[in-house]
């Protein structure tokens, strides 16, 4: 496990299960709720609804459009209702990278739970200061020339980066594309890239 | 370097905790360590401000839930390491032993 | 905050002879002790120097020194205006000299303005003066807040200061080191020097505390 | 290597110069000048805190030269330069709601602060 990773604490642990027991049995949780928000946020929600919207994107100008000018219509038409999505645009002259130094705030509705190391302080402190030399730590090695944007969203907006097509990808159908696009692209610290196709 | 050393402003610490007729140290470790502190800052090797920053390389959230003297211990170590004077593994071998001394049990192996 | 961190002092419950009786010994102080052995093994430092140091520091220097120079400056303008002028001659009077004393300033507290002493950065404090620092000197609480809610931290100390007192925080960063020289309380015309150093605290040459001339005994 | 004997730490204790250096430096500025601590965030050790960069004041003293702890604690020289006791008002360093009335004094080197 890397440093970054919570350490396994029986402490912890037992007191979590203490107050879980106690709330129930005052009544103030009820019995499925804790199963319920987890299934939501493990696995209804991620990453996916994100690449889905940015493969769309990709293969539709109008969506594209409307994805970067009226998010929450775009949001919409993927039946997710979420109002405070800005979605930031890589070029080849820019390239835009999402933090949230005071916490780890996160548009948990198009991508799910953030990772352990966005919420660690080594990645919220760093990466309003040093972003290029971050985004190195992360193999995505940044020419000078190109400008690098830092979102910092400690208000109540929350940012998605719209990655770059790759070069090769034009052809490829919405799934393949949504398949393609990882978190890491979503938080701008990776590219989207394709597998050399074999054969 | 922008550490968690530079408190100044910081909210969160709560209140100061002034204790009644505090002792000048609290634990006889306090006292072994300030004076190897001194006493190693004699052999010439590095100079005050060499002392404050090894103890700025505590890791911060380490730093931040530790006391006075362990950021002593933390820049003493750093810098017999840094200058070849101690090595880690030879500390880490003489805790080891200390500590089987100290719990009674004959050193392993034996 | 019912799990709250250790306190400071209660770190371990075996202050002075630790492991003595079996128990096994931990954390800094396991770790010092395999420090200084190994140190005293290669030579690097001599077991009567490290005594001779912890001797000094523990028992001959301390804040009764800092007294004996505020009581003087209370009595003899003189003495007061070079110790405002030329801090380190006039402290050397008394042989208190040395290390983390080396260029001194006093700061005077007047009816309108209150000096008081922090290091943000560390916790520079004059040890020849004041001897070694107390914990809260050292402590996140009192680095963070000194300077910017000095008045919150002397109420916490019991000082109240009037809305038209100016408050000056020293954040003694670099290599000067502060002493405040406090008020003269009222009531204390006919005290002696011996008398008026009894009543000097530590916290009153810091400049969270002020030297109470009722409480005077 | 200089092992410290127990016989001498009480000379070596007084005798302790600390890191004033005493030579004659012109200093840029003097007590009443405005200046504005410089906005740096080295990786390396420095004694100007944060949150007095960026920040404007006057300077109240100059206590003389001392060495450059910056330089000093990555071992490339003393750079040997005035240190000025700058004090600052609490408003500029924390804000309108501040307390008035109050200000904080930093010693800072040469080296942190330009004209304001």
């Amino acid at each position: 496990m890397g440093k970054n990773h919570p350490k396994v604490d029986d402490y912890v642990v037992s007191r979590v299960r203490a107050l879980e027991s106690l709330l129930l049995e005052k009544g103030l949780l009820a019995p499925d709720a804790v199963d319920r928000v987890v299934r939501r946020y493990e696995a209804s929600t991620g990453p996916m609804i994100g690449a889905r919207a940015v493969a769309r994107a990709w293969r539709d100008a109008a969506y594209r459009a409307r994805l970067l000018q009226q998010p929450t219509a775009a949001l919409a038409d993927l039946g997710v209702r979420y109002d405070r999505l800005v979605v930031v645009e890589n070029t080849p002259a820019v390239h835009n990278l999402v933090v949230c130094t005071l916490c780890s705030c996160y548009p948990w509705d198009v991508m799910g739970l953030p990772p352990t190391w966005y919420k660690a302080p080594a990645y919220r402190s760093r990466a309003v200061s040093e972003p290029r030399a971050v985004l190195a730590e992360f193999g995505l090695v940044v020419p000078q020339e190109r400008e690098v944007h830092v979102w910092d969203s400690s208000a109540e907006l929350r940012y998605m980066v719209m990655p770059m097509l790759p070069p090769g990808a034009q052809d490829l159908s919405e799934d393949e594309l949504a398949s393609r696009i990882t978190r890491e692209a979503l938080i701008g610290v990776a590219e989207v890239t394709l597998p050399a196709r074999a054969g | 370097m922008n550490g968690a050393h530079d408190l100044g402003g910081m909210h969160g610490f709560g209140p100061v905790d002034p204790e009644p007729d505090e002792p000048v140290f609290h634990h006889d470790w306090e006292r072994r360590v300030f004076a190897l502190n001194l006493a190693s800052g004699f052999l010439g090797q590095w100079n005050i401000d060499m002392s404050r920053y090894a103890r700025e390389q505590m890791p911060a959230a380490e730093y931040l839930a530790t006391t006075y003297y362990e950021h002593w211990l933390f820049g003493l170590e750093h810098l017999l390491v840094k200058k070849g004077l101690v090595k880690p593994e030879e500390i880490e071998a003489r805790v080891a032993e200390l500590r089987r001394q100290r719990v009674g049990r004959p050193a392993a192996g034996s | 905050m019912s799990h709250d961190h250790d306190h400071h002092h209660d770190h371990d419950h075996d202050p002075d002879h630790p492991g003595e009786h079996g128990a096994p010994l931990s954390g800094p102080a396991l770790r010092v002790k395999a420090l200084e052995s190994l140190l005293v093994e290669k030579g690097l430092v001599d077991p009567v120097a490290l005594d001779q140091l912890i001797d000094r520091y523990e028992t001959k220097v301390g804040p009764r020194n800092g007294a004996r120079v505020v009581a003087r400056a209370w009595t003899d303008p003189a003495f007061k205006r070079r110790l405002l002028d030329d801090t380190s001659s006039a402290m050397a009077e008394f042989g208190y000299t040395g290390r983390q004393g080396e260029n001194m300033v006093v700061v005077e507290n007047t009816p309108t303005i209150h000096n008081m002493v922090v290091c943000t950065l560390c916790s520079c404090y004059p040890w020849p003066v004041l001897g070694l620092p107390p914990v809260w000197y050292k402590s996140a609480p009192y680095r963070s807040r000194a300077v910017i809610d000095p008045r919150g931290v002397l109420r916490e100390f019991g000082v109240e200061l009037r809305d038209d007192v100016e408050v000056r925080v020293w954040d003694s960063t670099a290599e000067l080191r502060y002493l405040v020289l406090p008020l003269r309380p009222a009531g204390t015309q006919g005290m002696s020097e011996e008398q008026l150093a009894e009543i000097v605290t530590r916290d009153s040459m810091i400049g969270t505390g002020v030297v109470n001339g009722l409480s005077a005994r | 290597m200089r092992v410290l004997k127990g016989a001498d730490v009480e000379q070596v204790i007084r005798k302790s110069g600390g890191a004033r250096v005493h030579v004659e430096l012109p200093a840029k500025f003097k007590a009443g000048d405005r200046v504005v601590a410089r906005n740096l965030h080295p990786l390396g050790h420095t004694r100007l805190p944060r949150y007095a960069r960026g920040r404007r004041g006057v300077i109240d003293r100059d206590h003389g030269v001392f060495i450059f702890p910056d330089t000093h604690a990555a071992g490339t020289g003393q750079k040997p330069q005035h240190v000025y006791a700058v004090r600052f008002d609490a408003r500029e360093l924390w804000g309108e709601a501040a307390e008035p009335r109050q200000f904080v004094y930093l010693d800072l080197w040469e080296s942190y602060l330009d004209p304001a």
